[in-house]
Formats: structure tokens, sequence, C-alpha cells
């Protein structure tokens, strides 16, 4: 019973290649950017502006606070009542990126806060302006906190991506509900829908834990 | 709250605009294209073959339709939670599956008229100590059904003591569910039990003969395409007096004929 | 959708919101208690010097990090009916978030006792402490207070998480919006209602988090 | 004369930095009471005290690192805290170095003492470059060009972060302290370096409780208390003849041992 199940779910593996495929570009794009977004908003986080920053701690309490489902569908069903038509891909990649670039934004937003002051003390009394002393000397050690969580923040990510079958976008897991309707065994397609995501992630959490024994080890603290 | 609030007052003026525009019919002649929204629940009305290909009873009806208009189609595929919202946001303009048309429902959906009747029953894994309907009425029964499926109100009202559990998913789930004794008894719809049930071998479930409810299926569409409405009442009188419905229903619903090609 | 957004039927069905946030909430408090359960075992284990205890834990906390908590759930809920164990929907879905969420709480718990200074465990050591005492008294007192912060942030997630277990029939809060969905057609008015209530969470949580951070702030300033 | 008062422009003779009733609050703690000081261009000037005197805050008001709250504080002609000051550029002429040196962690000893030139002043690397290995050099640590701070000794980063400061060709060096965090046997090594430096005829303001280093090159020390300047004169008649019981009690105590 087993096997001819397994021997009919292998027949569906173009399916499974095309979800596969599905679930890795979108969570390619909306990484990419949503890194980008999320560097930004985390230095304007950390930056002197208290308005500015409050407005995006407050934003990304909303996001981290609501379901990632309603976001997404209020991008796809509902911003259209506001003259804003997007495809379905096109409202992943927003509703992805977004969520990103929030969890993203607070992980630099504290590595930030985790560099010395004496570090920006140093560079300001040379003369940096702001976005030198951003990009010379904070952003640099800052990585160093930054790294590890943000690759385990994307492993996070590419997990969530599956939410977007609810806007009819066929990733891996939406192709795990659509097989399971023709072989109803729910263990089985499910066990391959996670070996799927396995195989996508594994790689990140591995390149995670290296990151984080290299910042350990690198040339971290200033010896007194 | 607040923001809900703003969001309709802006609406409300969006929706005026929309309600004003030209009939849906000369839209989907214009755009060359029917969107159906399809919710993938497993055979005989909506499955996904071997190779990703759409097929299924509604999947058939629904192309029909589009040839009938002269139209090209364009499937858009939603788990349950996504299948209403995308028709009253208008990225569909029907709705094909195998939806039971409720007055509740109906509140918020124009349902065409039923173009088929069919029940919930009830169904048993074959070698269980519930052989009857009235077997599964013990107190503590296991029953799954559907959630939001009108299943799901049939099991509550004819089993007040039992255990109701209600999956997502579709029924292909519940029949795995019962098959592995997180439940003992399935309350579906008889079709959907007899087309799923064959993925299994034979003699595996019992179902029950009696049927707990009669119950319509129906398509939807909006209020606002009453043109639309018109024209899929008309489309499924036209179908069932040439008997391409009855041919349809025949070769999916009443025999395991399909399974040959899937 | 929302021009005709229903506030009353909101009204309507808030009993039904309210038991499904009464459930929500006590179900992740409890998967919480067991993810910390299993959280400190599998750190412990990770913390070994032999592989035999290290090496299952990391494949472990690996295998959970890098699959869907979905696919988790079903292969419990399927997979142990095969081995004979049939438990009811709620044992296992805390069971699920419990083994889940305790393998992130591992890597939290590890991180924060590496945190400590070196310097910290070498006095612990000169004064003659056993490795239990040098846990007990030096090492997870400073731990907690590091770890109190993505404790609480790995519990918002969880309660977040908790979501799936509408999949196997447990009736908490989504399950209550899902209903509004299917049962009136009223898809917006359900969704918008939950994602109060999980706001709602995640502020308590917050708050909770700046108030012992704060409490834990001032506690380590006094010792 | 057109103006008779000139309170925004300051006085038609202006030292290299010139403090003129600077005061300074941390909440309601008024670290700095009316501070008036000028230090001439060229000049050495030791400034000691017990801890918490206010004389790490009072140079560090001097490049911006803290803000004063009223009075005047005019460095190289341009006065501190002035909107229309470009602070930034004023940056660039002072040069400070830091207790805990403050080296970049993720850069080299070249690269550390080339950022600034090449970023801010624009200089071209190679250039800069050049002139980093002969300012590494002239610290002792032409050897050391390409190590990371933290393979160098505390000694070894406090000369990097002076040459760090060199590098920008500043008319004035600040020093917060800058042995504090030594070994004894590295003091030496960085006092030889301020040593050399003042030689060259850098004005500098030095923290420093190096009785030493003030007799050796100091014209001035000035000692600071509670917030404010108690005593100010050459080394020798503040190390000889200290005028008030307050700098008494204070030199009893560093010249013990």
């Amino acid at each position: 019973m087993i096997w001819q199940q397994f021997l009919s779910l292998a027949g569906s593996y173009p399916l499974a290649l095309r979800g596969l495929g599905m679930t890795v570009v979108l969570s390619l794009i909306s990484l990419v950017l949503g890194t980008l977004l999320g560097f930004g908003l985390g230095i304007l986080r950390t930056g002197g502006n208290r308005l500015i920053s409050s407005v995006i701690g407050a934003w990304v309490d909303l996001i981290r606070g609501t379901p990632f489902l309603v976001q997404i569908f209020l991008i796809f069903f509902i911003l259209p009542e506001f003259g804003i038509e997007l495809d379905a891909f096109t409202a992943g990649i927003i509703a992805l990126t977004n969520l990103a670039a929030c969890f993203i934004c607070e992980i630099v937003a504290a590595g930030i806060r985790s560099v010395p002051t004496g570090q920006v003390e140093a560079a300001l009394a040379s003369g940096l302006s702001r976005w030198q002393r951003m990009r010379q000397v904070v952003l640099p050690q800052a990585m160093r906190i930054v790294l590890p969580p943000l690759v385990g923040q994307y492993v996070l990510l590419i997990k969530d991506s599956s939410v977007v079958s609810a806007i009819g976008l066929t990733d891996l897991t939406r192709v795990g509900w659509l097989v399971v309707q023709r072989v109803p065994n729910g263990l089985l397609v499910f066990f391959l829908v996670g070996v799927g995501y396995f195989i996508v992630c594994y790689p990140l959490i591995m390149l995670a834990r290296r990151l984080e024994r290299r910042m350990g080890a690198a040339h971290g603290e200033v010896q007194l | 709250m607040k923001i809900a609030r703003l969001f309709i007052a802006g609406l409300a003026l969006a929706g005026l605009a929309t309600a004003a525009s030209a009939g849906t019919l000369d839209e989907i002649t214009k755009r060359g294209e029917l969107r159906v929204a399809v919710q993938t629940q497993g055979p005989p009305f909506s499955l996904v073959g071997a190779n990703g290909e759409r097929t299924g009873s509604s999947v058939e009806l629904a192309e029909l339709m589009a040839k009938e208009m002269g139209v090209k189609i364009k499937f858009l595929d939603f788990d349950w939670d996504g299948l209403i919202p995308a028709l009253l946001s208008g990225k569909a303009d029907l709705l094909v599956a195998d939806m039971t048309p409720t007055l509740a429902r109906g509140m918020k959906v124009a349902f065409t008229t039923p173009y088929m009747y069919t029940g919930s029953t009830v169904f048993t894994k074959a070698d269980s100590k519930f052989k009857t309907t009235e077997d599964c009425k013990a107190k503590g029964t296991k029953i799954a059904v559907l959630l939001g499926a009108t299943g799901e109100k049939e099991a509550k009202t004819a089993f007040p003591d039992a255990d109701i559990k209600s999956y997502k998913g579709g029924g292909p789930l519940l029949l795995d569910a019962v098959n592995n004794g997180q439940a003992d008894c399935g309350v579906n719809d008889v079709s959907a039990v007899k087309g799923q049930s064959t993925a299994y071998p034979a003699g595996s479930f019992t179902i029950m003969p009696d049927l707990l409810s009669k119950e319509p299926l129906a398509f939807a569409t909006r209020y606002d395409e009453p043109d639309l409405l018109v024209w899929m009442n008309l489309f499924l009188n036209q179908v069932t007096i040439d008997g391409r419905l009855q041919k349809n229903l025949d070769h999916w619903v009443n025999s395991d004929a399909w399974k040959k090609d899937h | 959708m929302l021009e005709n957004f229903s506030f009353r039927t909101i009204v309507e069905y808030l009993p039904l919101f309210g038991q499904g946030l009464v459930t929500t909430v006590w179900l992740s408090a409890l998967s919480f208690v067991g993810a910390l359960v299993v959280g400190i075992v599998l750190c412990a284990m990770n913390l070994q010097r032999g592989w035999l205890f290290r090496a299952p834990a990391k494949a472990y906390i690996d295998a959970v990090r890098a699959t869907p908590l979905l696919a988790q759930l079903y292969f419990l809920y399927f997979g142990l009916p095969r081995l004979g164990f049939v438990l009811p929907e709620l044992v296992v879905g805390i069971l699920a978030l419990s083994l889940n969420s305790g393998a992130y709480i591992a890597e939290i718990i590890r991180a924060g006792i590496l945190s400590i200074p070196r310097g910290q465990v070498e006095a612990s050591v000169a004064s003659g402490m056993t490795y239990v005492q040098r846990m007990r008294l030096v090492v997870l007192p400073q731990a907690f207070k590091v770890t109190i912060p993505p404790l609480l942030g790995q519990a918002i997630v969880l309660v977040k998480d908790s979501a799936l277990l509408s999949l196997i029939s447990v009736a908490e809060l989504t399950r209550a919006g899902q209903l509004l969905a299917s049962d009136r057609f009223m898809p917006a008015e359900g969704f918008v209602t939950i994602a109060a209530f999980y706001l709602l969470l995640y502020y308590c949580l917050k708050g909770l988090a700046v108030v012992s951070s704060r409490w834990l702030g001032s506690a380590g300033a006094r010792a | 004369m057109t103006k008779p008062t000139q309170t925004k422009t300051g006085p038609a003779k202006t030292g290299m930095i010139d403090f003129r009733g600077v005061n300074k609050w941390f909440g309601a703690l008024n670290v700095l009471k009316d501070i008036t000081l000028s230090v001439e261009p060229r000049e050495v000037v030791v400034v000691c005290g017990p801890s918490g005197s206010g004389k790490s805050t009072l140079i560090r008001c001097i490049n911006g690192l803290e803000t004063i709250k009223d009075g005047d504080l005019v460095v190289d002609g341009q006065r501190v805290g002035d909107p229309a000051t470009n602070m930034t550029q004023l940056r660039t002429e002072i040069g400070f170095v830091f207790q805990s040196f403050n080296l970049y962690p993720h850069k080299t000893a070249l690269e550390n003492v080339t950022l600034a030139p090449v970023h801010v002043r624009k200089i071209p690397r190679a250039e800069a470059e050049k002139a980093g290995r002969e300012l590494l050099a002239k610290v002792g640590l032409a050897d050391k060009v390409n190590a990371y701070p933290a393979q160098l000794s505390g000694g070894q980063q406090q000369r990097v972060a002076i040459a760090r400061c060199l590098g920008m060709r500043p008319k004035i060096m600040l020093f917060d302290e800058p042995t504090s965090a030594l070994d004894p046997e590295m003091i030496s090594e960085v006092l030889d370096v301020m040593v050399a430096v003042a030689e060259e005829g850098m004005t500098m303001m030095v923290v420093t409780h190096e009785m030493g280093f003030a007799r050796k090159v100091a014209q001035r020390v000035v000692f600071m208390d509670a917030g404010a300047i108690v005593e100010s004169g050459t080394p020798d008649e503040f190390f000889s003849h200290p005028k008030t019981d307050r700098s008494r009690a204070f030199l009893s105590k560093i010249l013990r041992h």
C-alpha cells in the first residue's frame, strides 16, 4: 500500500520540482530585497531621529504581532479596493519582503547597539561623516553580532513563505496539499515536503553555525 | 479597529465606482478570459493529476462554460481561506467548488440554481466496531468532518453526544484520519467519499447507505454580476437539457469511470 | 470586501473568538513550558563533551529547524498512530509545539550560557565548585538574564505558530476566524478579528519582556 | 574696535583652545563649573585631578563628544556647538586619544591609521598608506603594520591610536588618560611617543597622572576638583609649591609610590 502510494507520488516529481522552484525563487527574491530594506530600517531605527525610530518600531510590532496570512490577504485582496492591483506573485514578494525587513531590522538594530560607544566616538573624533561612521566602523563590527541570527532568520522566512499558497501560488507546501488529495497519506506526503524544505534550509543552518563559530573566534575583542 | 473603519469610509467610494462599471459578461468578452476560482478538495470534483494538470467534474464544467462563452479559461487555485476573498475581491469572476448554497452564505455571494443533489454520509473503517449510523451515535465517538463544510453541521445535529473533530485540507484527509484511527467515523459529502475512497484498496471503508441529509451543490458568483449569474443559470439549464451535465456526472460522480484515466 | 464590513457579525461571533483566545493562551502556555523542558534537556546534551549525547541533540535541533512545523505536526499526528499511540489532538498539538520550540529554545539557552565570560567559570572552578554547582550558582543565573528577551521572542513565535493546530481540529483562535469565513462567507471580518487578538497577545508578551528585562536589569545591578 | 563687547565671536586675542565660563550638567550634577581656560598654540597642558573631577569631560567638550550647557568654547577660531560651525571639519583638526584606545578591531593597524585620511581628507589610498607606514614606523611599530588590534599589546595599540590621530595632521592633540589602561612596563613606550609629539610643537591637552611626563614637557598643569579648575601653574610651581589643600592632598596620594 505504502509502496504503491510512494510510486504514485514519485510520478508527481515535476509538480514537486515546480513547487520547490517557486519556494526557492520567492524566498530568494524577497530575502535579498528584505535584507536591503531591513538594513536600511535597522540603521534608521538606531539613528538619532526619535520620530522615525518610533514609527519603524510601531510598524515592526504590527507586522511581528499579526499572522502573516492576514498580511498577505490585505495586500492581495484588500489593496485592489484602493486601486492597487497586484498579481499573486508580486503580492507574495511584497508581503514576504516586508516580513523579512521587519525581522531583519530588529536584528540589525541589536547589532548596531552592540558596538561599543567608544568606537563611534573614535570615528567621530577623526571626523568621519555619519555615513562613513556607519559604513566603515559600526556596520562591519555589528555584522559579527548580526550574521548568525540573520541567516537563522532566513531559514524561518523560507518556511514562512508557505503561506503564499493562500493566494494561489503553487509552492512546495501547496504541492503537498494538492498531492494529498490524490494520495491520501498525510504522513508520507508531508514527510516528503519536509525533506524538500530540509534540502533548502539545512545548508543555511550549517552556514549560520559556521558563521557563529568564525565570528566568535575572529579578531573580536580589543585586548586590554 | 480604527483602521478598519477608515478603510470602510474610503472604500464606500471605491465600491460605488466598481458597481457602476459595465456588465461582467462584456468585460469577460473583452478580456477574452474567464477567471474561475477553484478549490482543490479532491476527487471527484476538483483534483490535480500526477503531472499537475487540473481536472475533475467541476473543473470540466467550468471549462465547458468558457468554451460556450468563447473565451479562454484561467484557473485560480486557492485553499479554503483564500477562496471566498478571491471571489469577493473580484480576483475571480466565479467560484466553482462543491459548495452547498446555504442561506447564510447566500447573504454574501450569489449562488446558481443547484446542478446536482448529494448528501452527507457516514463512513467507517471496514473492520471497525461501528457498523451502522446508529453505532456512531454512542457517547464520545470521534467523528471527523471538514471544517466549515455542511457535513460539520449535519454531524453536530445527528450525533449530539459525539466528539466532533473538524479538519482542514479536503476530504482525503478525513479518510486518512479514519483509516489511521484518529477518528472512528467520518461525515462528508457522499460523492466525495465515494470518489476519494478509490485511492484505498477496495473494501477499506464501510460507507453507510443512508444519507444524513439531502444537499444541493451550486456554483457562486457576486451579486454585482447579475448578468453573469443569469448566464450561468442558463448554462446549467442548457447542459441539463442536452445531457452534457448528466454525462459529466456519470463519468465523475456516479461511477469510477474517471479512475481509468487518473 | 470592506465596504460591507460587518462589526455586528463580529460581535455575534465574539463568544467563539473568546473561547478560541482562551484555548490559544493555555495551550501556548503549556507548550511553552514543555518547550522549556525539551530545550533544557537538549541544551544540556549539546554542552556535553562526548559526541554520544551531542550528536543526537545536534541532529534533532537541525532537523527541527530545517523543516516546517506543518510537516512536523503531520509527522506526529499521522505517524504516532502507526506506532500504536492514538493521542487526542490537543495532546499531539502541544507535543508538536513543545518539540518544535524546544529546538529553538535549546539554541537560545546555549547562546546564553556561552555568553558568560570565561573568567566566571574559571573563578568558580578555582573555588572548588562541582559542575552542577557551577551551573546552578554561577552560570545559569547569569545566563537567565541574557536569555529572557529571546525566550519571550520565541514565546511570541510559538503563540503565532499555534494557529497551525486548527489543521488538526483544535478549536483555537484561528479556527474561530475560519468559521466566520466558511459559515457566513465573511473572511475579512474573520481574519481581521483574529489579527487583532493576536496583536493583543503580542503586546502582552512584549510588555512582559520589557518589564522582566527592567526587573532583571536592576537585579543585576544589585548583585 | 567696532563692537565694544564680542560675546559671540570671541575677543581679539584668541588661544588655540578657549573656554570662557563653560558650564555642563549631567542631570542635576554640575560636572563643569564655570571653566575659563586658554591654551596657546604649541602649548602642552596637563590636566590632573581626582577621578570624577570632570577632567575627561573637559577635553571631550573640545571636539564635541560632549555638549556644553552655557558659556563659550572656541577652538581654532571656531565656536564649538554653534550651528554655523562644521563640527566634522573641526574634528579633523583635533586628534583624540582614548583611555581604552578604541582601535577598530576589524581593521589592521595600517587600516586604522589610513581610514580617516582616505575617507575624510580624500587623500589617495597609496599616498595615505605611505604616510601611514611612516607614522607607524615613527611610533616604533613598523613591523606591526598588518597586525589586527587583538594581536597587539595594550601599549602597541595605544601607539597605533596616536599614529591614527597624527595621520590626520591635526593642529591639536587631546589625550584622555592614555596610559591608565596599560600595564606598567608599557607606559613608558607610550609616553615616549607623546613626548616626541610634544617636542614637534603640537598643541596638546593631556589628562594624565604621569607627573614625570608633566615635568618633562608640560608648560602648564591644571588641577581640577569637583568640576572646577582649582589651580593652574607651571609644573615646577604645582609640584613644588601646591597652593591649595586639595591639590596638596591629591599630590600626596599620587606621589606616595
